[in-house]
Order: structure tokens, then C-alpha cells, then sequence
């Protein structure tokens, strides 16, 4: 494939020649180019939900009738897009690909010259016109789903205070292994996702870290001292240590030293207005 | 219990419950001292949705039954409640809702076919969350591929007492019309999807038949 | 606005919202265009006050504002919403939360990054009603989303002292070693929990009706 970046459909390069047959009819005019400036070319794409999508895109455009497509030039215009996605390096679905394999083929099936005396000879065009037509039906039928009035949108549900009984409304009970074997089915998906990532680290610095942010609740400012405890040995200190670190990196909270050996202190980074 | 009475206790459970209520449930917040039945509950339900009609707020009755919800004329005011603006749902997760609505039970593939892309995982794994969409069985095939369907759910959520109420899919226009001199064969075999597309949006009712709609070969058959 | 109009706006506001709402409030919610003003909204209370005298539901005036409430007298029906036995938590919210314990500090962000979906608000909601989680700072990125983490009520609820006792993540990958003489009970329920939720499991007849609860919203996962 040639690396250049098409900006233009290049003009066809059959001259005066027919640009297509479709139904006997000579097509000599080449389709209204179809220009996007590059820039924008990626966001339109992300517009399309799939080549179904696209073709039919590029038949509402022009007011093609979905029945009667001029494959030829459809088919142009389909490979134009698909190139200009390639050069660009968009992560082309494989769908894409195959649906201009399909083009393609109809449309060397359609420039064949047709035998009349061969009965039972399909409009090769069929399948593709009863995929997009079936295609476009539930296109259209998302955008009716759309429109439904629904809850939390057009109609809210009613909230009021209830005078009632003493009476405790029953929790769910949830055990231990509940939230393990929840975590478990967690780490499963990412595991065959990619390399999400969710590497092994120790659960009592992710409680630390908890702790020192409480501690620093309010706006105080707490003196770095303060959060060990002589207590907890040598590694609760560490465990202390990494946690206000990885608070760090996150950008959690702040380190201040007013001069060089004066106390340190910690403070969140600015300040938590809303609270809980 | 006086009819005026059961009109307020009505009033007030369904103003506080957190889910619709079926007349079933309605009649358990009953006694039997309380002399209520079902057609005393039938009708107290009636002139409620009656006496709410120039109300703020409404008395519906969806799939799982009666609940109140504000007016969609109020909507602009009402939103403001909430910082968020409504979730908006990707084209993609409304189309493969569309799918799994007028196409029940049907295939995550039987999906993709139609759609001319893969499905995403996220986007089932959402509308499963939501609850409206869940696996009713699974296709005999190789692989035993999940069948989904909508749930009750779904139905209350958009306001609708049963899959009747969804708006009727577009018509597919006939090819043969325009082409009266292609070959018998190909009416025939458009027929053929044409009947089976009209029965399956009928969508009669919401029991799930176990008839099983096998698009892919529909598909493949115009191939060669 | 019109006096009519203006009452049912102010209907649908207050019958919906989760808190009492003072009259500077109430004054938020209208736009310069809507052309109310203070003493409209006062008439505009006071009469809705008194078009309930005769409901099973009143609008009452507290410390902090104006607010529906069901009527005393009807306690003793609307009490029966509570009778019914605890349902089960969903898989959503168990997820949640196993994150929230694993992860944390983790923002709502983070929490939906991993597992692929949106996590509702109920559910970030219902475990800090339950006090298990709660926001702890917030994350120095646009939007200042904030951090989750566990409260010490969680570890109460688990018999924990500290999280350290929490199995570590490689003690999970092996859970059935860990709780050996459950092995054939989890099986079972694991096998509840997908055919109810998930994605791939074999679900031979579609009769498993389970009522999934995330906070508020119950959630029926059948069908009939």
C-alpha cells in the first residue's frame, strides 16, 4: 500500500469512457468527491458503527435508492474511505475489510455481461441490499428505543419520607469469601483482557494509605512524625513509609518543609471542600 | 375498608415503595380485618390514576405493575436535582439493544451478523448490569451460545406495560417490485424472509418461544 | 408561570427529591425566563398544603424545608415494605466493592476502568449507607473525583482487625484451598450467581428467579 496520505479520490482514469455500467445505463460522471479534511476524518470515523453503517451512510448522502445502488461507484467511494483509515494507521476493523471484498466482488459480478437466456441469474446486489436494509430497520429502531420517555430522564421515580413502625429493614448479609470470590471473578477478566493493570501489592499499604488520609482529614496540617507509631517495629513504619509515598506520586497530598530539618509536614492537596 | 380510605393506604404505600407494585403484592399489605379484595383494589387503583391526572406526578402501570413518577412535562425542572445529566447510551448499545428487543431470543453472533460488526463485551455486560437484558437459554448449536432477552425490567424502565407497547419496526421494502425480470427463485427466497421477518415482529407476546431464527443461513443462502 | 403550572412544577420537584427543600432552594430551580418569584412559590405551597389534607401522603414543613411525607396514620400498612426477608446484594456491588478493598484509595473512575462497566450511583450509595466505604480525599486530577476506602464499620462487619487480614491476592487465585469444606456449597452458589448475571454459563431452564437488590432499586431478574 502507498504510504501518501489521500486527501482527494483520484479522478478516474478512464477519460470519456463509461465510469460504470449499472443496469445498461453508461455512468460516464465520476461521483461528487468526497473531501474531509484529515484532522477530522478520525472523529468522523468513530461516527460510523461499522461498514453496514458506512455504506449506508454513503448512500443517504447522495439520495441513492437503497434498491437500485450504483454499485460501481458505492463501491469507489467505500474503497476511498477504507484507504484514507488505513493511511491514517485507524485501528481498521476486520469487518471493514471484508465488506470490501464483498464490493468488490458484486461489482465484477455486475460488469459481466449478463446472459439473458440463463434463468435463474440473481441481481448480485440482493444480499447486500436485504443486509442493509435490515441493517438500517435497526438503526432506526435504536433511535425510536432512544426516544422513549424513561426513568431517570423524562419520568423520576418519587422520594418521600415515610412515617412508619419501628421496624429495621433487614440487610443483605455478605460474607467474607462473597467479596474474595467477587474479586477472584475480577482478576479472571482482567487476567483475559490484556495486561490490565492490577500487578501483586500488599493490601496493608493500601490500608495504610486509607489511614493517612483520614488522618489528614479536615485541611490539617499533620507533621510527618506524628504517623509513625514505635509500635508497630520497623515494619509498620515501612509499610507507613511506602503508603505516604504512593499518596505522593498519586498527587494525594502534599509535602511541605518551611526550611532545611524543620519539621515535614503533610497536607491533602487542597484540601477536601465537599468531605463526605 | 371504606373506599375512600384504601384510596389514602394505596396512595401511601405506592408513594413510598421503591419498585412498581402488581395488584398480587398490593393485596399482601393487607390484612384480612381490613376486608380488601381484588377488585376493591382494582378499582381504588383506577380512580387513583384518575384523580392524578392534573398532577405534577402520575400513577403508571408498567410490566411489574403500578408506581408513581413525576410527569415528563416537568422534566427540566425535575432534573435539576442531580449535578449529572442523564446517561446517554452509545448507537452501539442501542442497536444491540434494538437486536435483543425485536429479535428475542437471539445470539451475541446472530447480532453481530446483522449488525456487520463484533459486539462488544462491555456493551452486554452494561445492559446485563442494567437488568435489561439476560440469558433466557442457549442455542443448540456447537458452542451452546448464550440466547438473550429482555427482562421485566427493561420494560419498566422505559414506561411500558409489555413488548405490545414498543414501536413497530420499519417495513423492508421489496426489491422484486422494482425488479420484476429477476429470477423466481430469488422471490421466492425474499418471500420466504419477508414472512418470517413479519410473524417475528409481532412480538406477541413476552413469553419466549423456544423457535429459534437462524439468520446466518438466511444470509448465506443468497451467496452463490 | 402560570399559578396552576407553577403547582404541579413544585409537585413533581418535591415528590421526587431525596431531602427537604427550603423556599431559597426551591427558588433554584427556576429559571429568569419561568418569572416566579418568592411569593408566587409561598401561595404556591401553601395551596399544594392544602390540596393534600385528604391523601394518604401530606406535604409538611420541617426545619430545613418543605417535604412529602406519608401520613401517620397509614403507618401501618406502608411499615409492610420492610416485612419482606433481606435479598441478595448483586454482583455489580460485590464487585464494587471487592475493589474498594483491594484498590484503595480507588476513585469511582478507576473502579469502572477495571471492570469494563459504568458503576451506578445506587451502588456507590448503598455502601456508604451501610458505612463500608467512604470517601477519604480526593484524586489531584480534573474533576477531583474522590477516593474510596473502607471504614473500620467494614472490618467490624467481617470480625477483622486490620485489612492485613484480608487474604492476600495470591491466596485468592487458590480460594477453594482456602475454604476447602465449603468447596461443594460455593460451587452451587457460584453457579447461582452466573446463570443470574454473567456471561457463559449453562443455564438449561430459564426458572431461576432470584431477586438481585442494589440498594434502592430491586430488580427482578425474571421474566415469568
Amino acid at each position: 500500500m502507498p504510504d501518501k496520505v489521500i486527501e482527494k479520490p483520484q479522478t478516474p482514469r478512464q477519460g470519456e469512457l463509461p465510469f460504470a455500467i449499472v443496469h445498461g445505463e453508461a455512468i460516464s460522471a465520476p461521483p461528487e468527491d468526497l473531501y474531509i479534511p484529515p484532522d477530522a476524518l478520525e472523529v468522523f470515523l468513530e461516527t460510523f458503527e461499522g461498514p453496514l453503517d458506512l455504506l449506508l451512510y454513503l448512500i443517504r448522502r447522495q439520495n441513492l435508492d437503497i434498491l437500485d445502488i450504483p454499485i460501481a461507484e458505492i463501491t469507489k467511494q467505500y474503497m476511498n474511505y477504507v484507504e484514507m483509515m488505513r493511511n491514517i494507521n485507524l485501528d481498521l476493523a476486520a469487518e471493514y475489510l471484508v465488506m470490501a471484498a464483498m464490493l468488490a466482488e458484486i461489482k465484477s459480478r455486475m460488469l459481466l455481461p449478463r446472459h439473458e437466456e440463463i434463468e435463474d441469474e440473481d441481481d448480485p446486489r440482493a444480499e447486500l441490499v436485504r443486509r442493509l436494509q435490515e441493517y438500517e430497520r435497526f438503526k432506526k429502531a435504536a433511535t425510536d428505543i432512544d426516544e422513549l420517555p424513561r426513568t431517570g430522564r423524562e419520568n423520576y421515580a418519587t422520594s418521600v419520607d415515610v412515617i412508619r413502625e419501628d421496624k429495621i429493614k433487614p440487610e443483605p448479609q455478605v460474607e467474607l469469601r462473597d467479596i474474595l470470590m467477587a474479586f477472584q471473578d475480577i482478576l479472571k477478566q482482567v487476567d483475559m483482557q490484556k495486561h490490565h493493570e492490577i500487578e501483586r501489592e500488599e493490601i496493608s499499604i493500601r490500608e495504610r494509605m486509607t489511614h493517612v488520609l483520614s488522618r489528614l482529614e479536615g485541611d490539617n496540617f499533620v507533621e510527618f512524625q506524628t504517623l509513625f507509631s514505635l509500635k508497630e517495629g520497623r515494619l509498620g513504619v515501612v509499610v507507613t513509609l511506602m503508603a505516604v509515598l504512593e499518596l505522593l506520586k498519586l498527587k494525594v497530598i502534599d509535602m511541605v518543609q518551611a526550611e532545611a530539618f524543620a519539621p515535614i509536614y503533610l497536607k491533602p492537596v487542597s484540601g477536601l471542600e465537599e468531605g463526605e | 375498608m371504606q373506599a375512600e380510605k384504601l384510596k389514602n393506604v394505596l396512595e401511601a404505600i405506592l408513594i413510598s415503595a421503591d419498585k412498581p407494585l402488581a395488584i398480587e403484592k398490593l393485596l399482601g399489605f393487607f390484612q384480612e380485618e381490613d376486608l380488601v379484595n381484588r377488585n376493591d383494589l382494582k378499582k381504588a387503583l383506577f380512580d387513583l390514576q384518575q384523580s392524578f391526572t392534573n398532577h405534577g406526578f402520575e400513577l403508571i402501570e408498567t410490566a411489574s405493575g403500578y408506581r408513581f413518577q413525576t410527569k415528563e412535562e416537568y422534566k427540566q425542572w425535575v432534573t435539576q436535582h442531580w449535578d449529572e445529566k442523564p446517561s446517554k447510551y452509545s448507537r452501539a448499545l442501542l442497536e444491540t439493544l434494538a437486536l435483543i428487543v425485536y429479535r428475542q431470543p437471539i445470539t451475541r453472533a446472530e447480532i453481530e451478523d446483522i449488525r456487520g460488526v463484533a459486539v462488544s463485551s462491555h456493551i452486554i455486560k452494561t445492559l446485563q448490569e442494567r437488568d435489561w437484558i439476560r440469558i433466557v437459554g442457549h442455542k443448540e448449536v456447537p458452542g451452546r451460545p448464550s440466547l438473550l432477552g429482555t427482562t421485566r425490567h427493561f420494560l419498566d424502565y422505559f414506561n411500558l406495560k409489555s413488548l405490545d407497547e414498543m414501536p413497530s419496526l420499519s417495513e423492508i421494502q421489496d426489491i422484486d417490485k422494482l425488479y420484476p425480470e429477476l429470477d423466481l427463485k430469488m422471490q421466492e427466497e425474499l418471500g420466504n424472509i419477508e414472512q418470517e421477518n413479519t410473524t417475528e415482529d409481532k412480538l406477541g407476546s413476552s413469553t419466549i418461544s423456544e423457535t429459534i431464527v437462524d439468520g446466518k443461513e438466511q444470509t448465506q443462502s443468497k451467496q452463490d
